[in-house]
């Protein structure tokens, strides 16, 4: 008997896609994570509101811890700039044959902006 | 010099799962991985099996995961990969033995964007004229070998089979993009569908896999651009 | 117990022969084409340069010309009408590939593209012709390509990796095959009114080659041991330009582009060896020539290898001082990027293979075991002849390189092959889906498995210490060194006897594997004994022809003889040792032998 | 030569496709548009920077009543109540496509497809009906 289809998530992850696959899984990692975020904060909100409950003031305890802020930050900074990158190449499929460069390209943006935010907010929560 | 390499084995008649076999042997840095596995089944494992024809990397019969990525044996030189080689079979097809994986499905998908010449006009008596840039706009895509190192690397056809995969729409671009043909619409109606064109996220995988440096990507992107502009040119 | 399948056609092999073949007959029979390997993985998709034909797209060609060229680059052992045949048909054929789709490369006015190739001139001024149609250096892939794809489309049935082991013969004529299925192992009989070899070429008897794994041979093994003959077996050409060591081939087309051989003082060595037309002289001579540089010391460094030269300067220079020019007339000129574009995999190959760039650097190279011109003799009609009377084995035929229509005579031209493909697996398709039209089935005997079975057996039997692989060695090294490019009587005599040693040796290997799913190495070790028949074939047809002709190049006898060897080498395999050999006259229509020169 | 040209052709994949680029686009505009509208406003010294980042993604009402905004009136208007209305629909829409495709990747053709879309689109009205309702009640005080 032949094994089945052989890729698990682990067979998957350990495949030596490089840059433009990493890319790929933390937009899907992020876009998820973001909708999930969302998704719970209006949800808590929209009771809090209307019934009075407990859920929002908890959810935003979490939401409003430094660690969270960095974690939420990120996903948004990056799903935003390389969405972005995902448009352009898309619009222009030319310039898909230097994928790998842009992804590069991209954290260059990325790595200086995010480094910066982390900063403030760290300075912010340790620093008063 | 001496190489190890690691074997990803597995034998129908004999595991329930499979595993690793690691061989040492002497070898020259220039030397192909596929000639080390030809060794090691000649003098060391009979056993070993896995496909190959051309050895130069124009038939696509060998390719396989070298080191973590889809590459041809045949045109892996040691020197290219280190003294340490891992050899796996291919990512997405039913193992079936060693490094050899059920093509079926892959020629299935092949086969279903309609991957022949379609023209129905009576054919002049000499050639059907083309010009030499008209010619070049699928040159790329036509060097294809149907290898399948390209769409067991991509991860959207890990996930689903049914994807079409990158191979079967190099296929299709090679023939939507020649002047002469005349059914890009229905190939493209095919890549428009659910296991068309939009399952590929532009992950890149296939076009760094791909032994005939295709631009991969870029052909999936030209069809999407054709998609939703209805321009072929 | 065996899985039976019964069809009015069965193609056996799915190269570019054999999918011509199945195309056509699959139009009016019932047709099913069996491979062992993925038709796309074939050795029809490593040809590279081209495929002749007059249709004179950039200069006035005839096929007259082409018939000529291809009787001459023969030494006039071809059979003169097929040739004719063929070159009348080609422009035909190639224009038919065109329609399938086939991308060839184009002309400013967008015809199909040529460039010129060894032994193809212009019978008036006997100067190069534009003769061979081609599609960059990947000719080969896109015929491959193109057929396959047409047999989906007009939906072909295909029996994939399933390798034919044995034919079956019934009251005299062909009745079927028995093929063993890789995946299982399993044994199948199919059944049919015409039986079509396209197996393709042996090149794996020699150590360096530039055939693929899977030219094995197995076609002629088959009918050999079925009791019919192969023709012109000592006939194999070694191609001038294999890359070193490795076998490697690099087109002609490189030549054809203006590419130069060059030996360790520096000198354009073909000078000397083909005043005319120089580098582009027929693979033969060139590979001759080769030889005697590297025997008289001048290969470079000393060692076993020349350079091919095709930076854009060197071309250059040459083109210059050979005055040739373009259709226009301006003088010939080519840059690095135009190389690139007309030799893309060639450059691939080099970079990938030597770390070699040919834009920068000149190409190591040595000759290669490239391309059987005898095989299983067949008629102009592709119908399989078993003696020396041409007499027909009803429902077989045979097309493509296992063939030996006698096309190709003592030597073939390049680009000849694909024509040869295509014309006559074309008609091989034609003829024997009329003749199933005309036929029964005969009925099968019940053991019609059994020859087949047995000769497996006794591979998986056999009980000794011997190694597949080892022998194999020693078969392709001696082949190289004894029956390769140059051949003396001593040299052959030992080659021969060191291949029946081989054969007992054969009797007591061992196998480690000893399963039923995708069980290779049993399978190799079929082919290894098919390759050891046909060595021995080889061998002893070579070992009698006491003459020199075309790829045959006899030290010992180094001029052609036509009084007593202008005829063709018959030979079957009738036991141990044995190796029974007729001859038959050629066909010569037109053109009288005369004394070889380019 | 003559241009070739077929019809343009639309199904679900391809609009979907041509849609997640155009909101991802959208939210560029809506984002940097608010941005660039508060920071004039004084958000710079009004804002902390996780206030600020609220307000450029979601400007509602309830972002900024635990900051040192001034004048509250000034930045709860009908403009930002439009910026919300079509940030929270293309964002919505936007994320329950992508969490479509997302497990769509794992199911084949039939009628688990057809499920699966009936449910994210009413998840998917769900959460625009929590959402608008939250706005109606909080945002425009
Ligand atoms: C590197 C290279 C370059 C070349 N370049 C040129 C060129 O430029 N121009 C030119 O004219 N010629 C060229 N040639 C020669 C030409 O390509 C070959 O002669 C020709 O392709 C042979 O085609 P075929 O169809 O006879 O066999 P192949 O293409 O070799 O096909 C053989 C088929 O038979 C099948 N088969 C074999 N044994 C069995 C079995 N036992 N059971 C079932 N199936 C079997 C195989 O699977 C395969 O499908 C070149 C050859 C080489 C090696
Ligand atoms: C500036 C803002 C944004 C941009 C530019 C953007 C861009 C994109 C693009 C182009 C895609 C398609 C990727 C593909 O087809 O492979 C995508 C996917 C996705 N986005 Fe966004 N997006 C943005 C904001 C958001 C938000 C706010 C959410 C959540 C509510 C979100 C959730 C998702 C999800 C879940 C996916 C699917 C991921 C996948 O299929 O792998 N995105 N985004
Ligand atoms: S596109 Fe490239 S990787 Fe994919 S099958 Fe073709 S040759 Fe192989
Ligand atoms: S890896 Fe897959 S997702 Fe697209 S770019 Fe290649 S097909
Ligand atoms: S053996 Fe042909 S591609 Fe590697």
């Amino acid at each position: 008997m032949p094994l089945k289809r052989n890729v698990s998530y682990w067979e998957g992850l350990k495949y030596k896609g490089g840059g433009p696959m990493w890319a790929w899984i933390l937009h899907r990692l992020s876009g998820l994570g973001i909708l999930l975020f969302v998704g719970l904060h209006v949800l808590a909100s929209f009771l809090t509101a209307q019934f009075g409950s407990d859920a929002g003031i908890t959810i935003n305890i979490i939401y409003e811890s430094w660690a969270f802020q960095i974690i939420v930050y990120f996903s948004i900074l990056f799903h935003a700039v390389n969405g972005l990158r995902v448009i352009l190449l898309d619009f222009w499929p030319a310039l898909l044959e230097y994928e790998r460069e842009a992804v590069w390209a991209e954290w260059f943006v990325i790595v200086p902006v995010f480094g910066l935010a982390t900063y403030i907010i760290i300075t912010k929560a340790f620093g008063g | 010099m001496q190489v190890t390499l690691k074997v990803y084995r597995y034998n129908p008649e004999k595991d329930k799962k499979p595993h690793y076999d690691t061989f040492t042997l002497e070898a020259d840095p220039t030397e192909r991985v596929l000639d080390l596995m030809e060794r090691i089944k000649g003098l060391q494992d009979g056993t070993l099996t896995f496909r190959r024809s051309c050895a130069h990397g124009v038939c696509g019969s060998d390719a396989m995961r070298i080191n973590g990525v889809n590459r041809l044996a045949c045109k892996t030189l040691v020197q290219d990969v280190g003294k340490k080689i891992t050899v796996e079979p291919i990512l997405g097809l039913p193992v079936i033995k060693d490094m050899i994986v059920d093509m079926e499905p892959f020629f299935e998908n092949y086969r279903s964007v309609m991957p022949y010449f379609v023209n129905n006009d009576p054919p002049p008596n000499g050639e059907r004229l083309q010009s030499p840039e008209e010619r070049e706009r699928f040159d790329d895509t036509t060097k294809c070998i149907l290898c399948a190192a390209c769409t067991t690397s991509c991860p959207s056809f890990w996930a689903n089979g049914k994807y079409v995969g990158p191979s079967a729409i190099v296929n299709a671009h090679r023939f939507i993009f020649d002047s002469r043909d005349q059914a890009a619409k229905e190939r493209l109606e095919i890549l428009a569908g659910q296991f068309g064109v939009y399952r590929c996220r532009t992950i890149f995988n296939c076009t760094l896999a791909c032994p005939r440096e295709i631009q991969i990507t870029k052909a999936i992107g030209e069809i999407k651009e054709a998609i939703a502009t209805g321009n072929l040119d | 117990m065996s899985n039976q399948h019964q069809y009015e056609v069965i193609v056996v092999g799915a190269g570019g022969a054999g999918l011509m073949a199945a195309l056509y007959a699959s139009r009016s029979a019932n047709t099913a084409v069996i491979s062992k390997l993925y038709p796309t993985r074939s050795h029809t998709g490593a040809a590279q340069g081209g495929i002749s034909a007059a249709i004179g797209n950039y200069e006035e060609d005839r096929p007259e010309w082409h018939t000529y060229d291809t009787v001459k680059g023969s030494d006039y052992l071809a059979d003169q009408d097929t040739v004719e045949f063929m070159c009348n048909e080609s422009p035909k054929a190639v224009y038919e590939l065109e329609h399938m789709g086939l991308p060839f490369s184009r002309t400013p006015e967008g015809k199909i593209a040529q460039r010129p190739f060894g032994g193809h001139t212009n019978n008036e001024t006997g100067r190069p012709v534009r003769r061979a149609c081609y599609a960059a250096d990947r000719t080969g892939h896109m015929i491959l390509q193109t057929l396959y794809q047409q047999c989906i489309k007009n939906k072909v049935t295909f029996y994939d990796e399933f390798q034919v082991l044995d034919l079956l013969v019934v009251n005299g004529k062909a009745a079927g095959v028995v093929a063993i299925e890789l995946a299982t192992s399993e044994i199948h009989i199919f059944h049919a009114k015409a039986v079509i070899f396209a197996t393709g070429g042996h090149g794996r008897i020699w150590e360096i080659t530039s055939n693929a794994y899977a030219n094995t041979g197995d076609g002629i093994a088959i009918t050999l041991r079925r009791g019919l003959p192969a023709e012109d077996m000592e006939f194999f050409q070694f191609h001038p330009t294999g890359i070193y060591r490795l076998g490697i081939l690099i087109t002609e087309g490189v030549r054809g582009e203006g590419g130069v051989l060059i030996n360790d003082k520096g000198e354009r060595f073909m000078d000397r060896y083909a005043p005319h037309v120089k580098d582009l002289a027929s693979r033969d001579v060139v590979s001759r020539a080769e030889y005697i540089e590297m025997k008289e010391g001048r290969g470079i460094g000393g060692k076993r290898y020349l350079y091919l030269d095709a930076r854009p300067e060197t071309i250059n220079k040459y083109a210059a001082i050979d005055g040739r020019t373009n259709p226009d007339g301006t003088p010939y000129t080519i840059t690095g990027e135009e190389l690139l574009k007309k030799l893309p995999d060639i450059i691939d190959f080099c970079r990938t293979y030597l770390g070699v760039d040919p834009v920068t650097q000149p190409m190591p190279v040595q000759p290669t075991a490239h391309y059987a011109m005898g095989g299983i003799p067949t008629n102009i009609k592709t119908e399989v002849i078993i003696d020396e009377n041409n007499t027909v084995m009803p429902g077989l035929y045979a097309a493509g390189e296992v063939a030996c229509v006698s096309v190709h005579g003592a030597n073939r031209l390049g680009t000849n092959s694909l024509v040869d493909l295509v014309v006559f697996g074309k008609h091989a398709g034609i003829n024997a889906a009329e003749y199933a039209r005309g036929a029964d089935f005969e009925p099968l005997p019940a053991d019609a498995a059994d020859f087949a079975r047995q000769q497996l057996d006794a591979i998986r039997h056999s009980k000794g210490d011997e190694k597949v692989y080892q022998i194999g060695l020693e078969m392709k090294q001696v082949m190289f060194d004894h029956v390769g490019v140059f051949r003396t009587e001593a040299g052959m005599t030992e080659a021969l006897a060191k291949i029946r040693e081989l054969k007992e040796r054969f009797k007591h290997i061992h196998l480690e594997d000893s399963g039923t799913v995708f069980n290779t190495e049993l399978l190799s070790a079929w082919e290894l004994s098919n390759l050891l028949d046909l060595a021995e074939v080889t061998a002893a047809s070579a070992v009698a022809r006491r003459e020199s002709r075309g790829a045959h190049a006899h030290e010992d006898y180094p001029k052609r003889d036509d009084v007593n060897w202008l005829k063709h080498t018959l030979a079957w395999l009738r036991g141990k040792d044995d190796v029974e050999l007729r001859y038959k006259p050629v066909v010569i229509t037109k053109y009288q032998p005369k004394e070889r020169v380019y | 030569m003559q241009a070739r040209r077929i019809p343009k052709i639309l199904s679900f994949e391809s609009i979907m496709w041509l849609f997640m680029r155009i909101s991802g686009l959208a939210m560029y505009v809506f984002a940097l548009t608010g941005l660039t509208i508060a920071l004039i406003m004084g958000a710079r010294t009004q804002m902390d920077m996780g206030t600020l980042l609220r307000w450029t993604f979601f400007p509602i009402g309830t972002h900024v009543t635990s900051s040192d905004i001034l004048v509250l009136e000034q930045w709860i208007n009908p403009f930002w109540t439009i910026m919300q209305y079509l940030t929270i629909v293309f964002a919505t829409m936007h994320g329950t496509n992508g969490l479509r495709m997302v497990l769509e990747d794992y199911m084949d053709a039939g009628w688990g497809v057809h499920v699966l879309r009936g449910l994210l689109l009413i998840i998917w009205l769900f959460m625009l009906l929590v959402a608008f309702n939250l706005i109606q009640t909080t945002g425009a005080v």
